[in-house]
């Protein structure tokens, strides 16, 4: 955690004197994503899978579908987990090791996302009640990194989730057995989707690039399901926000997202 | 949060909720400044049945040194349950909720701490959960506040902190366990209030636009509670009516 | 591991010399144990617990009582584990991360006292022999440091464990049911009471407090029972007893061991 | 390797395998030179279906200290399993077999590498297997080598790896994951074409002395074919012919 | 010890153990000094069917520097017991128990060694169970003590240890792996037998005081005959009485 | 990873300069092992054990043969797991903690030597199919360190399990239950042998010793059967082989290997 560098402070003069003309460092709107690129069954041995680009952050999402133990108190649910690792080929100061709080915030903030919309319909994923269910792994890893990994860790595993195909099990002398029949599509519903917002001096902009992000105050991921409701969200960073500022964000979110949603129906589209 | 139902009454015909509250009140919460002979600052806060414990130490050395910041001070801040605080005892290992939790605290404080009037070196904020009862980041970070004052850290203003949410489709303040457990959104935030600035915000639950601003408003309102009763617990000790 | 401060000789060379004349550095006679309040149901969600102050020393200790698995060799038994563990609080000293060896032995000194006097029957606490049985834990944190933190802790756990209520489960279907039933008190005999003696020069003295500890040459922690009788023993310390010594440590703890589980027994009642 | 059975026909009467190869024909490969923006130098490979990124730092500074040479730069190597790259998936902790290809891998590159010019440095390699389907070592290998040469590091030769073994009772040239599985031995090759020299060998499985010297020789001669794919992906992204 | 039972004739009518010896016999020790090539100084003993190995190093360097001592040296201990070395295999990991039984023998060894001498060292003390069988501690202690003087470590004294206990209500010698299972107490002595000081002692079990009394005697008196065979076995290295 | 001080640079220079005369620092022929003893029964209340010296290293392997779960896709086969650990008694260099990765595949490549031969009949381990089957542990411990621990840990291991006796157990009540009745001989056939050889300059030479190991360029380590057969080999250190060098390795192994499996026979006799 050593001082910022020089280059740092400029960095950051030079982006917020460009926001108070209503400029950004690369020439986009203030609410304006970066291209986004999505490729869906990236990894064909996967139950699904997604690379997504985000600007120049790059994100690989790969689902695995397998039977597994429900947890004690809700055995009549599948279980779903998303996880988000940055490869150390991201990006030279990556650390390899134990994950880092950082590291931690982010798959929480992907996975409450997906979660807490309802995407995925978990009561539909049970072999045996109170024995065994289908547990949905989501995994996301970070091989180029250039900011905003909230929004491009969640692009990937909602984009690999809505291209997932799952096996069916049948509960055979106390076993999940495979049944030999086609995979079917995954039950999932509403459609999340991830906006972050940075604050940098009294700015409000949209996915937020690598040099963005170490100039920026404060920041906030807003997750909005496909009827135009909130169902998630997080603040970060070592400042604060205004109310008005937060009403604002939740604009911002769920006008932005509706477009981003037309990408990701249409990467699921693609993959069919 | 992917469990709930709605088998118990959350709230009745007049607005009363499961446990005798109505819509816009805080659950009991008294904070006690001190009260640890060791830390430099501490305080203690019941907030319903949430009992949390707080202790500050610094500004102090950072070791290994290649950790500190030679522009300005570190906030360091650790929440942490004890096995004996939940339902089912908790492993003693810290979960990787409990280390998003220390992060969202910290990331909630450091607006309001002038860290940059101790370059160098390090501001550790403990906190311990001995009963949680939900909302306890909430309960903890409003504790912390008080703590650091206790330690006589310079601040720009409190942070103050209770949840709103959604239950039983309407828009209430300080969301309790069942509640959580049962409810239909739950939003946690840290409130600056002479800054006006929100510094903890997280939401859990499906809540409409409107709604959304609504949870807001009714949570900032919570924290400006909340702030009185912090006001209350330092003047307790640094201006002796612990009578009232 | 420093060297030892000038401030840190010279209190040892200031308490040696009182004790010299018989006298201890706060004025307690040498076989005199600090001030001890206990207040016990201060978690009143766990199934049992007290709150401790020793001094300025103070322990809280949660009891949870919970279905578990039995040790394979041992499936006609409950068990009974007792932890402890240094709250970063407690303490400028204290660092968190892996237990240091010091509390592993503070744990396991607690646990043996408990466990070695047979104070907590755990043959009656089986659900279902070699299936389920019932697990006591009892688990120590200590809020601030003076000294001693083998006898608060211990008194904090025996308290908790006095004052515990133990629900009931049936076992039906494989599986450990709660019966609805009233809770009953957690089935304890004897009562364990523990007294840690420092040796400072040629001197025994009771329950060290902070400098005493620090300024300590040997220490013995021995636990009595009800019938007077000695069950653990831990000695400690870079230097040695003599055989007189031991006994004379022997006698004291059960003498004084007897005064204090009056105190044991007052905060039983109090919690009735 | 302790489970291999013959209910599959690995080689059918026309010498032909069960994917559809010759006995001495290599899978598919392909591989890209470039592709990340931030690593000093990286490369694409895939080998049948194995996808296998790697990505190259370095030379740069060691921390700690201690850790560094003042005679020579040092190379580190991780090999790393994605948790989704296999049948069932792979817990994230490293395993001890992704520890031990981390070191052979290493070892295999030493040579090839002109540390000695770089005293007191760290360069770091970090591979990641997206999707393995056997012979994932050799593959990382290869990629390795053109990520190397693509972060403009001086090397002696390249590393071309491929892997021979014995399937019904006959050597052939790389082995896939159900010959792997199902077959009788497996022999990974790392090679320097041209230095000749072999920096990876390993072999699982029972041969007798002349298969042994057979299979040597079959995987040298597939390392000899990688190379020309390995110069191919340098050439591509260097000399522009990516048309072809 | 939760398990006694008395299921066993642990003593007969004529005062023998259930192994044959007298309530004040030792089990048959044997310690040989020296034998590692590697070790500054080592001993092996064999103390009924334990079999512990013990390594010394030292006085040498402290890394981290911050772990040493300007005044002093320090000792640093680590009892470990082998997989193998017990009935049910033993996860390779430390154990609480081997950690505290660490501190245990460093804290006994400690008033014997003159770490004074050696300010800003370390003396390393490698404690491997092979084979256990009750009374570890005590046999690796007396061990420790003479792989310290192998290595010409300056000592105060010896340390030399074992183990006094009560069994089928007697108080007895030197208590096996049945007897402390299936007995009442168990009590593990450490005694500097010139300086007539203890510096290891535990208790598990349940004693009246007179019984605490003699079962302290015992055991000291049993030290002393470790004594004779720690001095027995320096004596044979360095003296040549091998042939004894 | 400090640089090689100037006794090493030394040494390495008089090794090389004694193999450019065709001879070894201990007066050794190049493909000549050191003496190895090996005492079985080492430790007797293992289920097999053996000590071996090669040279001035020693090990010391213990079998521990016990009921365990079968792997999920293996369950009519029992388990063979074969470690390895440095003590840190063994070398002045050696330190305690998670295993380095040398130590990693020292475990593995001697596992691999055993496993890849079947000497063990692990088909023969199955207690109940499916849900109990015999695991048989052959942990290593090295004791004293002079270079080559690969083929050090092979013959203690093999010799261990060639003098290993397995109780038997029944399934009864779902539960893997001990036979009263003797224990057998483990059913091993084949026995396999691992040569070691390092390259020094352009000399390949057998068993090397601990200063023949800091100095050399590479090193392989290769297994061969009773049958003369090669059944597992490993590359190391950081210079390559030539073709023409790897195929003598192989030859030198199966020859040098022989001569060592009659001393492994040996011990088996003996501890009959």
């Amino acid at each position: 955690m050593a001082s910022k560098t020089v280059i740092d402070e400029l960095k950051k003069s030079k982006i917020l004197e460009l926001l108070e003309q209503g400029k950004r460092i690369d020439g986009r709107a203030l609410d304006e994503p970066r291209e986004i690129s999505i490729e869906v069954n990236a990894i064909p041995k996967a139950n699904g899978s997604a690379r997504v680009r985000l600007g120049d952050t790059e994100v690989i999402c790969g689902v695995k579908i397998q039977p597994d133990r429900p947890f004690p108190d809700t055995g009549d649910k599948g279980l779903f987990i998303c996880t988000a690792e940055l490869l150390p080929l991201s990006h030279p100061t990556v650390e390899t090791g134990p994950p880092q709080p950082h590291v931690i915030e982010l798959a929480r903030v992907v996975d409450r996302g997906i979660r807490e919309s309802h995407m995925i319909d978990v009561s539909q994923l049970v072999i045996q009640k109170d024995k065994s269910v289908i547990g949905v792994f989501a995994d996301n890893v970070v091989v180029d990194y250039d900011g905003n990994l909230f929004d491009a860790c969640s692009y990937a595993a909602t984009a690999a989730l809505l291209t997932s195909k799952t096996p069916k099990w049948n509960w055979v002398d106390e076993k999940a057995v495979l049944d030999e029949s086609e995979p079917t599509q995954l039950p999932t519903s509403t459609i999340p989707v991830s906006v972050t917002m940075a604050k940098i001096g009294n700015h409000i902009i949209v996915d937020p690039n690598g040099d963005e992000w170490n100039s920026m105050d404060a920041r906030i991921t807003i997750t909005s399901d496909s009827d135009g409701n909130i169902c998630a969200l997080q603040k970060g960073g070592s400042n604060g926000f205004s109310q008005d500022e937060i009403n604002q964000c939740g604009e911002i979110s769920v006008r932005v997202g509706a477009k981003i949603r037309e990408i990701l129906k249409a990467a699921q589209q693609s993959g069919q | 949060m992917g469990g709930r139902d709605a088998t118990m009454v959350l709230l009745d015909e007049n607005g009363i909720r499961c446990d005798g509250r109505k819509i816009d009140e805080l659950r009991k919460v008294t904070i006690k400044a001190g009260g640890l002979k060791n830390a430099d600052g501490s305080a203690y806060i019941e907030f319903g049945d949430n009992k949390i414990l707080v202790g500050v130490f610094g500004p102090r050395d950072v070791h290994p040194k290649h950790m500190s910041n030679t522009d300005t001070g570190i906030l360091r801040v650790r929440y942490h349950m004890e096995p004996f605080s939940v339902t089912e005892r908790k492993n003693p290992a810290p979960s990787r909720r409990e280390i998003e939790i220390s992060k969202v605290i910290k990331e909630a404080l450091e607006p309001a701490v002038m860290l940059e009037k101790f370059p160098r070196t390090a501001i550790d904020v403990f906190i311990e959960v001995l009963q949680a009862d939900g909302g306890t980041r909430c309960a903890a970070l409003s504790a912390a506040s008080v703590a650091l004052a206790d330690a006589g850290i310079p601040m720009r203003d409190m942070v103050s902190a209770c949840a709103s949410g959604k239950v039983a489709d309407t828009i209430v303040l300080d969301v309790n366990n069942e509640e959580d457990q049962a409810g239909q959104a739950d939003m946690p935030i840290g409130y600056m209030p002479n800054l006006e600035k929100i510094t903890l915000l997280q939401l859990d639950g499906v809540l409409t636009p409107e709604e959304y601003k609504k949870c807001v408003d009714v949570g900032v309102q919570g924290c400006k509670d909340i702030y009185e009763i912090q006001k209350k617990a330092l003047a307790d000790k640094y201006f002796g009516n612990k009578g009232d």
